[in-house]
């Protein structure tokens, strides 16, 4: 099955404006509401491997985009389910009942770039130690910013010079 | 009344001596079968001298500190009971069964030391180590209680007289099969060594000796295995008296060849140690209960067929 | 050499006698040759430089020879090897872990991470100069040194202990206040 | 009966690197368990994002340290993809070469960890002292031991060395040699039998509903292996047959990556018998380093790591850097939820074996 | 491809014939195992060569590399500025794109590695070709490397 095809098919959801990127990547673009049946209508079509969940943080359209990278083992067939959601009000549904492994990626999303899964009955940090500043992933945390006033600031406790 | 006192003070020495040597040895054959060179001979006694001269931080509470004590001083009264090669301090009718009594008390001790020290990986390893010990005393016993059986007597010096000629490894093969598969968990070697599992319990009971702790307790388990290898020793391989003639030169000579019977039974436990991964507990319990509890029984059976005929 | 004078420092209120350090106590030669041929290291891979420690315990290239060996708790060892960048989680660990070992302790940094961040000296979760929080008695070059590196730094580390210089305990103590001021800024809450 | 807590903690022999896990035992078995990972947690998206795009493998190939070259080799297949670039034909056997090299000492790697955690100290001592034939491989190539920083955007930096490819294959006899003393001491090991059998079962269907990948999906015997499901590098045209067990226990995994070494070795020699026939010379397109930008865009690669499907997805705004670039490690699913969920009931003994068995890397979860 | 799944109690016993082999560890304080050919180790530089153009620090992903002033070797062509690279070990991986990104290429990878020290600043320091290449000896004592 080649891309144009299951492209067509992938259209055929409301909503949804599929662009094929290169060989074997779909992009399928879709309303922030419609993220949950698009992501099970793509499994049912055969796209049941979940392979991450991606977040991006596009700052100056002040959204964040979640994209669901999904494969199908039989068509040997990526395809990214890309939703967008407000950066001022970041909250979304969880996926857990389509793929129960999403419960890890959105706790990861939760606690790199602070959004919100509804429903997730876990969504507790797991890789950062009480961080109590920015989620590190968005863009206006400046990583070196932080390492000169926090670490840099630290005198040597032998009193040797910087 | 001299030699008893000679023996009395310079044998502890002489064992721990020893013992801290064959240990350096079989770190050496452990690495020679793994591909490497290893550690030199002595290295265990630098180990010793490097642990008591470290300074203690941490000190938990005088039953802690009596842990390695117990250990030590459990060995020590065992080996009061145990001849060896042609030396012998005590000796009554019934000494096998007390030292088979003795030999439990150094574990026990040890346990309750650690037990004291709050870690929890340390109660885990001291019920670990208590779980082995019952599953291993099972046969253990049923081996000795058939040398028991043939000899008709339960002191250790008559039987080592009446083996002279003919070892009871020789007559009761089976019984000395099983002692040897419980010698094994008794050195605490793989794989029966789930007490001290690195992976697992983090060293067990051990986890908060360091220092003079641990150097009293590598003293205490080189004693245990003179101790132990020489109670098998004693009952299955004739106590080492492989020549009768009188004089000072061949009570040396049989001596020596008991010290070699030692070293060569640690041996045998140490190849097997560098080839097995360790069982689980359970898995371990179910293997002393199952086999070699079934080949100590038939080997009773048969000590009894033999003496009563 | 280690200064002799008694260093009694009241504001420090720690007093470190002069017998404090090994040299002063009895057969004071005969316990250093000992610790120097059998340093017992914390089995703990604290970075990336951890598996250049594999080949080094092993076959190929045995630190055995040396009496080094891997010893499972703090409690037993004597030499805390920190191989390459200290993320913050893991400096916590690392000061407990040296903490709970017994004197005469070490501690050899691995890599160019220990020294000045390496890779990674703008991450906000790695500290660039790990002697800012425990004493280092040693540091080796190289983005995971090779394993000749760490045995000349062990050969160092002999070296040093054998004739005193290896004072990284005794720093701690001395300085023990500039220490924990640095590690308190660090974590907020301590447990 | 009381519950213990006890902290399987970063300082322990029984874990992979540096990784935590509370396990609440109650007796013997495991009643409840939870990963802490993060201990290993470098911020390598927040860095991507300050670095050149040709500044990225030096800092990617540190995720996971066992296998530097897997995670080098997926960024630049995501950069290439992004930018439309194609590797020269000898580029792609070289990389396939590192890539295979790279798997076997992984594997070397993984039975040295489980044989250790479960007391086996000799397979260790063997295994990491073979693994270093192929490290002296790795430094005649590249240039390093571990961290190759060898396969950049655009393909290998450089050509094999003269003679290289004899060396490599001596080394894969000697390999083989080896394997047949592995199998004696370790493989047909009845103590090993009996500590793996039957030990922390995963089923297909488990598998296939928690996203598991790599052996130990291949384990359960689901034929999942993305050099065959999205081929990259040299594997369209090696021939080689998925191997799956299925039973799924701990020995399936074991044994699914002891046939999987055997299959490496076969692989390598397919690679170095076809770079002697090909003519050497360029074998990378060098963009300039510091001026390098790729046009607005996003892309994703996967590659085949020893743990599973190790990707990368990157996005650019057109400009020097990577806007975003998110790795998607292998053990993010087998090694917190899927780890936490099957270690439960097992025993204590089996909470470090089943770390071993499921090769947890901690730096691919918390990167 | 199904395995047997049983094995022997007495298979392992094989592997004790190893005790017979000669131990393949290379004993590396008395054995001095050379790197390979293309083994990246410390830098060298060819301060006459280097124009200093600075390319290698900007393209150093740890910023290790810092442009020290020579003013002996202002010359007048266009291009060519008096500074020359300190490199802070502290900082460098090892990487090797500065050596590939110098248009003149007079900085190169040497194979001597081996630096220990118990002070952290001597781990900053300017490589230069004359001192580093006259040690064929690959385990090279970097100290006296040091800017005096």
């Amino acid at each position: 099955m080649s891309e144009q095809e299951i492209a067509e098919r992938i259209a055929k959801f409301p909503g949804a404006d599929v662009e094929v990127l290169r060989k074997g990547q779909i992009a399928v673009k879709v309303p922030a509401e419609k993220g949950h049946d698009a992501a099970a209508y793509l499994k049912k079509m055969g796209f049941a491997h979940l392979v991450a969940v991606e977040y991006v943080d596009w700052i100056k359209e002040n959204e964040f985009e979640l994209v669901y990278n999904l494969f199908s083992y039989k068509m040997k067939m990526r395809a990214f389910l890309k939703v967008r959601i407000p950066r001022d009000k970041p909250e979304y549904i969880t996926f857990m009942d389509l793929w129960p492994i999403a419960m890890t990626h959105e706790r990861e999303a939760h606690e790199m770039m602070g959004i919100v899964f509804r429903k997730n009955p876990n969504l507790t940090p797991f890789i950062l130690e009480d961080w109590k500043n920015l989620p590190p992933m968005r863009k206006d945390f400046d990583s070196r910013k932080y390492v000169k006033d926090k670490y840099d600031s630290i005198p040597f406790a032998e009193g040797g010079e910087q | 009344m001299i030699a008893e006192i000679l023996v009395l003070i310079f044998m502890p020495v002489f064992v721990s001596f020893m013992g801290l040597l064959f240990m350096g040895i079989q770190r050496k054959i452990t690495a020679r079968v793994q591909n490497r060179i290893g550690p030199p001979f002595y290295q265990q006694f630098i180990d010793v001298m490097k642990l008591f001269s470290k300074r203690e931080n941490i000190g938990h509470n005088w039953v802690f500190d009596i842990g390695p004590i117990f250990a030590i001083v459990g060995m020590l009264t065992t080996m009061l009971f145990i001849p060896m090669g042609g030396f012998r301090l005590l000796s009554m009718d019934g000494d096998l069964i007390v030292v088979m009594y003795l030999l439990v008390i150094s574990g026990l001790g040890m346990a309750l030391g650690a037990g004291a020290s709050g870690n929890p990986n340390a109660g885990i390893g001291v019920m670990r180590g208590l779980t082995l010990m019952m599953a291993y005393e099972m046969p253990f016993v049923i081996s000795v209680l058939a040398v028991m059986v043939y000899y008709h007597t339960t002191s250790l010096a008559e039987i080592v007289g009446m083996q002279s000629g003919m070892w009871a490894l020789i007559i009761l093969p089976l019984s000395a099969l099983v002692a040897d598969m419980a010698l094994q968990a008794q050195f605490g070697k793989k794989p029966f060594d789930q007490p001290i599992a690195p992976a697992e319990v983090a060293t067990g009971p051990i986890v908060e000796y360091g220092g003079k702790y641990l150097g009293m307790l590598m003293v205490a388990h080189s004693i245990g295995m003179f101790v132990e290898a020489g109670l098998f020793i004693d009952i299955f391989l004739g106590g080492g008296l492989l020549f009768h003639q009188p004089g000072i030169i061949w009570q040396v000579f049989n001596f020596l060849f008991w010290v070699l019977l030692v070293f060569a039974l640690y041996t045998l436990a140490v190849l097997v140690n560098a080839i097995m991964p360790r069982y689980r507990i359970d898995q371990a319990f179910v293997f002393y209960w199952k086999w070699p509890t079934i080949i100590a029984i038939i080997g009773l059976a048969y000590a009894l067929g033999v003496s009563v005929w | 050499m280690v200064d002799d004078e008694k260093i009694v420092s009241e504001d420090m209120g720690v007093q470190v006698e002069k017998n404090e350090n090994m040299e002063m106590r009895s057969f004071g030669t005969v316990k250093r040759w000992a610790t120097k041929r059998s340093l017992w290291m914390v089995h703990y891979c604290t970075g990336c430089g951890g598996i250049e420690l594999a080949p080094l315990m092993t076959s190929r290239y045995d630190m055995e020879r040396f009496g080094m060996h891997p010893m499972v708790t703090p409690r037993q060892s004597d030499v805390l090897l920190i191989t390459g960048y200290v993320n913050i989680k893991t400096l916590k660990r690392i000061i407990r872990t040296y903490e709970q070992m017994p004197d005469p302790k070490y501690v050899i940094a691995f890599g160019s991470c220990p020294i000045n961040g390496g890779p990674y000296w703008d991450s906000y979760a790695t500290i660039n100069h790990l002697d800012k929080y425990i004493p280092i008695d040693l540091y080796i070059a190289g983005c995971m040194p090779r394993p000749q590196s760490i045995v000349r730094a062990f050969e160092d580390l002999m070296d040093m202990i054998q004739d005193g210089t290896a004072d990284g305990y005794m720093r701690y103590k001395k300085y023990y206040e500039p220490y924990k001021a640095n590690q308190e800024k660090i974590f907020r809450k301590w447990w | 009966m009381k519950e213990v807590d006890l902290f399987f903690g970063p300082q322990h022999p029984g874990i992979t690197g540096n990784f935590s896990v509370r396990v609440k035992i109650d007796g013997d078995t495991v009643v409840k368990a939870q990963a802490i990972p993060g201990f290993l947690h470098r911020g390598f998206e927040k860095l991507m994002e300050m670095r050149h795009w040709m500044q990225g493998p030096p800092l990617i190939c540190r995720i996971c340290v066992p296998d530097a070259d897997h995670s080098e080799t997926g960024y630049s297949m995501a950069v290439e993809r992004l930018a439309g670039i194609e590797v020269p034909e000898r580029g792609k056997y070289i990389r396939a070469l590192t890539l295979e090299m790279s798997r076997l000492s992984a594997y070397l790697f993984y039975f040295a960890g489980y044989g250790g955690s479960i007391g086996l100290y000799t397979i260790a001592q063997w295994a990491i002292g073979d693994r270093d034939y192929l490290l002296d491989l790795y430094e005649e190539l590249t240039g390093a031991r571990v961290y190759h920083i060898f396969n950049f955007p655009g393909g290998p930096r450089w050509d094999t060395p003269e003679g290289f490819e004899d060396r490599v294959d001596k080394v894969m006899d000697y390999l083989e040699k080896r394997l047949k003393e592995y199998d004696k001491l370790y493989f047909n090991n009845m103590v090993f039998l009996k500590r793996s059998q039957d030990v922390a079962v995963m089923k297909k269907s488990y598998a296939e509903k928690m996203e598991v990948t790599g052996p130990n999906a291949r384990a359960t015997g689901w034929a999942i292996d993305v050099r065959k499901d999205d081929p990259y590098a040299a594997y369209p045209d090696l021939d080689f047959e998925l191997i799956t067990q299925d039973e799924g226990d701990s020995y399936a995994r074991v044994m699914q990556r002891r046939l999987e070494f055997q299959q490496s070795i076969d692989l390598v020699r397919q690679i170095t018998k076809k770079l002697r026939s090909m003519p050497r010379g360029n074998v990378r397109l060098i963009p300039n380093a510091l001026h390098w930008k790729i046009p607005r865009g996003e892309a994703y690669a996967a590659v085949e790591s020893s743990k599973g499907e190790l990707g990368y997805y990157v996005v650019s705004d057109g400009g020097i850097s990577p806007y975003r670039m998110q790795v998607r490690g292998p053990s993010i699913s087998h090694g917190v939820q899927v780890y936490e969920e099957m270690i439960v009931g097992q025993r204590l003994a089996d909470v470090a074996a089943l770390m071993f068995s499921l090769d947890v890397c901690p730096p691919d979860i918390d990167r | 491809m199904t395995i047997k799944r049983e094995g022997s109690l007495f298979s392992p016993f094989r592997a004790l014939k190893q005790l017979g082999k000669k131990p393949h560890t290379v004993q590396i304080p008395k054995v001095v195992k050379p790197p390979a050919e293309r083994y990246r180790g410390f830098h060298t530089n060819d301060l006459e060569k280097c124009i200093g153009c600075g390319n290698c620090s900007r393209i150093c992903p740890d910023n290790a590399i810092k442009m020290v002033p020579f003013p002996e070797y202002a010359k007048k062509e266009p291009g060519s500025m008096p500074l020359r690279p300190q490199i802070d070990y502290g900082r460098c991986c090892f990487c090797a794109l500065c050596v590939e990104v110098c248009p003149t290429g007079s900085l190169q990878m040497v194979k001597t590695f081996t630096h220990v020290d118990d002070k952290k600043e001597s781990f900053v320091f300017i490589p230069d070709s004359k001192v580093v290449h006259e040690t064929p000896d690959f385990v090279l004592d970097t100290k006296d490397l040091r800017r005096k």
